[in-house]
């Protein structure tokens, strides 16, 4: 028969999946999907949102799947996403349409419809706390009968800034955004880009940088958050594309919008400046506040570039932090180079004059 | 369904080659039901480069509202930013060649591509081809007006910008010539 | 969960088919793509991978290597995930092949005509190293302004008295656009040129697919009294097969501690050693 | 060096706007608050600029920071783009009615072979960490040169030209002085015998003796190489030892042209007079 090929790679990598698959379950004990849907609210948010794909269940497979490990969920997710036709865009959606169930601002004790605290981790006291059960709970509170506001029609707290003359609305723009996931990003890129590239960001990576901005690398100011508010957000799609719009469900979304102090378009240049406000904006999937400020903060220096700083630069800040690109260019490190590396050791060799 | 995916995975191989060999002739077998009155070929191309991200132009309303139907490209009108026309060569005009994208330098590919249906591919004018994708020189005949393959010349002398041709019979031959290959008329 | 026929969905593949369509169409410019996710990770091979997943039928055999080899790991996992998902045949012989997927290599065997190579790209840009910003290299591009490449190999001889780029060499695609290989050896550059077979390039984290039509002039940069260079095997010869003139792995025998070398493509290795009248 | 009559570069009504601007600042004698203005606020950075540089002639630019000396300066190396006006080089056959019209692989092909510069800062006219040889080599490769030798050799005499020990030219210019650092970049704008140099504030925030230094530098070079200049200064002294002929500029207009050294004796314009009498 001659010499034959050895079969080596593959039964080494069955071998491998093989003791990684067993090593998983060795107590024994299995979670349903179930219980990470139930138990496991503040994940599937952070994984639904990097992977962008709304579906807790899916999210909560995922994170079972993954062993709670958030890179290798969302990659899950995403490669599901790219085996799924997507058949339809949502018409624009307002968020003053949102069903409103937190909602707090930083800028204003008073703002019209109230503070509305709802449920937040924020002032809880981080201590391990081992006596936690959770059985089924009854929601108490609700709406105070005085309330004179609807929770899906709340005033924004940018109307008031806007009354007072301290802040223009931008004009409506009403283009159809870009889609990085139909079509490559393209430098400099476009605002719909930029947000949307945001929005898919590593948690952790869109906060590192956000808070490079306000550190000292960038706009080097504090932004004060007009309103961070999170519910539940109406979804519509128009498939004839004659205007009429069905309703296919809500999305939970965290939205925010930060007040940036900047000069007055309207009186730059020599002679007296005029200060007013302009805003950056972040939106997410899900419940993820600080990701979306952080966003807000990023929106805003990118779209308002101080020269050479980091955070202003699009291709800088969008080309990283995506959590499925970097993690795997990163660990392909670990891939064979030895090809590469044979043709490194001869130019090495070359300068040091062996081969002459 | 999973007929179509076989479908237009082939037909699109057949596109590679040719687009790999400008200038060589391949039959399409792709056998669809056709409302449209194109050849069964031209549909076979629609179907598989057409959806719901491109826009097309092609004269005729009952081709668009088909290729529309089938694919959900949008038609449109408005012939300086479409990403396809499908057309037979008597509807050629010289405003559409000249209105068509052909790229920007720093996106070429941003450029129109011309389905073009002829009478016969085998038979009429003789062309020579040379260029990226030919050993030395192939040849061609078709009928396919010289004037026509001028302007294209005239908008491919700015290599990247240019556009692409794919040619096709009302016997389902097909034939490419993409804007990096020379012609002359022999 | 049920998977789609070559993984993808229509509309991915679609637009996939369109760009490298485009590809072909302009030689050496690298044509942007929105790149779906895989389930492979980004930076192993989801470029080449959405090439092929794009490109396969059934009527294909397909090939795939990985620093030469049909068992490297990464190779046997690619592979799997092809036919796990198109039940296509494979094979470990190069002219048997419709489809060849590769990282860091060409094969030995000249490509025919009709075949497909598709190399794995990890950094698209050959200007990277000089330019950072994406929006300035592709205006340099635009331009064909390409003394930044140039420059760099210029300064390494300035530096170690000759030029020290190693794998991924660029390279000057039909006398227009600089291109990045890939990393392959500099060895195998001289095979892109008016090569028989299509060579299609996919970056999947960078999002770019280009393309090497056949009959292509691809000439790698040099100066006229600094020629390119390939990696040199002079006087080595393969410690299994016999074979000479070949791309070689550098190994270390753990008994002696001596330096060997073996053949690098190990399914053209084997078919040699299996000819009639071979030199083992 | 030139084809034809004796006019090197001509500018005609170059303008540079920040901003839409407006019926009213469209006027040509509409009067602004400096170069601002009042209707749209829209910045005038250069308002009508016109001159002839004419061959062999060192012409000079003097003004204060925001007269708009150094836009004009950018505009003609193409490094900003002109709102208005034409631009015609003698040296360069263009059906073009302005070279501001042409592509940017045209305009490249200007700076590359027709055009020397060399700015205030080094860190925009070298690449710091390259060797100081790669410098040159940089726009002798953009040029089109591909031979190493010939372009070392090239290097070596600028180099030498310009007082930099050859024992330190593979040394980068981050290594140097600021003196140095400016002679690397006239050396790299003489490098291809370009018939017209564009010298901005090239001895700003130099030592006084080694201002000196590189003025006498590029006096000589002048004298031996016959090259047109613009030099682009806010200090009168310069002008003065170095110019033919000197255009005012204040608030992004020319309010004076002429002899230079008439313009120093008798000086019409009331900013002009200030400058003059403040130094004298």
């Amino acid at each position: 028969m001659g010499y034959v090929a050895v079969k080596g790679g593959t039964k080494a990598i069955q071998a491998s999946v093989d003791v990684y698959k067993k090593k998983k379950h060795i107590s024994g004990m299995d979670i349903s999907t179930e219980h990470v849907k139930a138990n496991m609210n503040q994940l599937i948010d952070q994984v639904m949102s990097e992977a962008s794909m709304y579906d807790r269940n899916l999210a909560s497979h995922a994170i079972k799947q993954a062993e709670g490990n958030m890179e290798e969920a969302v990659f899950l997710l995403r490669a599901h996403r790219s085996t799924l036709p997507r058949l339809y865009y949502s018409t624009v959606t307002n968020t003053r349409e949102m069903f409103v169930e937190r909602r707090v601002s930083a800028s204003f004790k008073d703002i019209p419809g109230g503070q509305i605290l709802g449920a937040s981790p924020d002032f809880t006291h981080r201590l391990l706390d081992d006596g936690i059960t959770y059985g089924s709970v009854e929601t108490e509170g609700g709406i105070p009968d005085e309330y004179n506001y609807k929770l899906d029609d709340l005033p924004k707290v940018i109307d008031y800034l806007e009354s007072e003359g301290l802040f223009t609305k931008e004009a409506e723009d009403n283009t159809t955004p870009d889609d990085i996931t139909k079509h490559s990003i393209e430098f400099p890129s476009s605002r719909s880009q930029r947000l949307q590239s945001l929005t898919r960001g590593q948690t952790g990576a869109v906060t590192s940088l956000g808070y490079v901005e306000i550190r000292g690398y960038g706009y080097s100011s504090h932004p004060n958050i007009g309103e961070v508010r999170v519910g539940q957000q109406p979804v519509h799609i128009d498939p004839a594309g004659d205007g009429d719009e069905y309703y296919i469900g809500d999305v939970e979304l965290t939205e925010v919008e930060a007040f940036m102090p900047a000069d007055d378009a309207e009186t730059s240049g020599e002679g007296a400046h005029e200060k007013t406000f302009r805003i950056g904006y972040g939106l997410t999937f899900g419940q993820n506040e600080t990701k979306a400020i952080a966003m807000s903060v990023l929106d805003y220096s990118l779209s308002n570039p101080v020269p050479s700083s980091p955070t202003a630069d699009d291709e800088f800040v969008l080309l990283h932090i995506d959590s499925v690109e970097s993690t795997g260019f990163i660990s392909h490190l670990k891939l064979p180079h030895y090809v590469t590396f044979q043709s490194v050791l001869d130019r090495v060799r070359q300068t040091k004059g062996d081969r002459d | 369904m999973t007929t179509m995916v076989h479908n237009t995975q082939k037909h699109y191989r057949e596109l590679v080659d040719l687009f790999s060999r400008p200038g060589e002739v391949r039959i399409s077998t792709f056998d669809t039901p056709n409302f449209t009155s194109f050849s069964d070929a031209t549909l076979a191309t629609v179907l598989t480069l057409f959806d719901n991200e491109i826009s097309f132009h092609t004269p005729e309303q009952k081709d668009y509202i088909e290729f529309q139907t089938l694919t959900g490209g949008r038609y449109s009108e408005d012939l300086s930013e479409v990403d396809y026309a499908v057309i037979k060569e008597h509807d050629l005009t010289g405003e559409l060649m000249m209105t068509i994208k052909a790229g920007t330098l720093a996106s070429p590919e941003k450029s129109a591509t011309l389905i073009i249906e002829v009478d016969s591919i085998g038979e009429g004018q003789k062309y020579s081809l040379k260029g990226p994708g030919i050993k030395t020189v192939n040849e061609i005949e078709m009928t396919f007006d010289p004037k026509w393959m001028e302007l294209r010349t005239e908008l491919c002398s700015e290599f990247p910008l240019g556009i692409d041709l794919i040619l096709i019979d009302r016997h389902n031959q097909l034939a490419v010539i993409p804007r990096t290959t020379i012609t002359e008329v022999i | 969960m049920k998977q789609n026929y070559a993984f993808l969905d229509e509309n991915s593949k679609k637009e996939i088919r369109r760009k490298t369509l485009k590809a072909i169409a302009i030689p050496g410019y690298q044509v942007p793509f929105a790149s779906r996710e895989l389930p492979i990770a980004r930076g192993w091979g989801t470029g080449g991978l959405q090439l092929t997943l794009s490109l396969v039928g059934q009527s294909d055999t397909v090939k795939v290597i990985d620093q030469g080899s049909d068992e490297s790991v990464n190779a046997v996992n690619i592979r799997k995930l092809i036919q796990d998902t198109t039940d296509v045949k494979d094979t470990i012989h190069t002219d048997e092949a419709t489809l060849i997927q590769s990282r860091h290599r060409i094969p030995e065997v000249p490509l025919r005509p009709y075949q497909i190579l598709v190399l794995q790209v990890p950094l698209p840009e050959p200007l990277r190293p000089v330019e950072p910003s994406e929006r300035i290299t592709k205006m340099l591009h635009a331009d064909r302004e390409y003394s930044g490449a140039w420059l760099r190999l210029f300064e390494q001889i300035m530096k170690y008295g000759s030029i020290t780029d190693d794998a991924d060499y660029p390279v000057l695609v039909n006398g227009r656009y600089v291109m990045a290989p890939s990393p392959i050896p500099r060895f195998d550059n001289p095979k892109m040129e008016n090569n028989d077979g299509l060579i299609l390039l996919g970056a999947g984290r960078e999002k770019k697919i280009y393309a090497v039509p056949p009959y292509t002039k691809v000439t790698s940069l040099a100066f006229d009294d600094y020629p390119f260079e390939v990696e040199s095997f002079d006087d080595i010869t393969c410690r299994e097969s016999g074979l000479t003139g070949v791309y070689m792995d550098e190994l270390v025998d753990e008994e002696t501690g001596e330096t060997y070398y073996v053949a690098n493509d190990t399914s053209f290795m084997l078919e040699e050693m299996n000819k009639e009248g071979s030199v083992r | 060096m030139s084809k034809q009559g004796n006019i090197a570069l001509s500018v005609k009504n170059v303008s540079k706007l920040y901003g839409d601007g407006c019926a009213y600042c469209a006027a040509p004698d509409a009067t602004l608050d400096k170069n601002i203005c009042p209707e749209c606020r829209t910045v005038h950075a250069c308002r009508d600029v016109s001159f002839d540089l004419h061959n062999g002639e060192i012409l000079g630019v003097v003004g204060e920071s925001g007269s708009g000396k150094s836009t004009l300066m950018k505009m003609l190396y193409f490094d900003q783009e002109a709102s208005h006006g034409t631009y015609h080089i003698d040296d360069f056959d263009s059906s073009e009615s302005s070279v501001f019209g042409l592509s940017g692989q045209a305009k490249r092909k200007i700076r590359n072979e027709i055009l020397g510069m060399v700015y205030q800062n080094p860190v925009y006219g070298l690449k710091m960490d390259f060797s100081s040889m790669s410098n040159i080599a940089e726009k002798l490769i953009a040029a089109g040169s591909r031979n190493v030798g010939e372009m070392t050799g090239t290097g070596d005499h600028f180099l030498d030209k310009v007082n930099i020990p050859l024992n330190r030219k593979f040394d980068p210019p981050a290594n140097f002085s600021g003196g140095m650092q400016q002679r690397v970049q006239i050396a790299k704008a003489l490098s291809n015998y370009p018939p017209v140099l564009l010298l901005d504030e090239v001895t700003t925030g130099l030592d006084l003796s080694v201002q000196a230094d590189v003025l006498e530098l590029i006096k000589e070079i002048q004298r031996e190489m016959g090259i047109s200049m613009v030099v682009v200064s806010h200090d009168l002294a310069i002008i003065r030892m170095l110019c033919d002929r000197t255009m005012v500029m204040l608030n992004g207009e020319v309010i004076e042209a002429g002899i230079t050294d008439q313009i120093l004796e008798d000086p019409q314009h009331a900013y002009t007079q200030q400058l003059v009498y403040s130094i004298l």
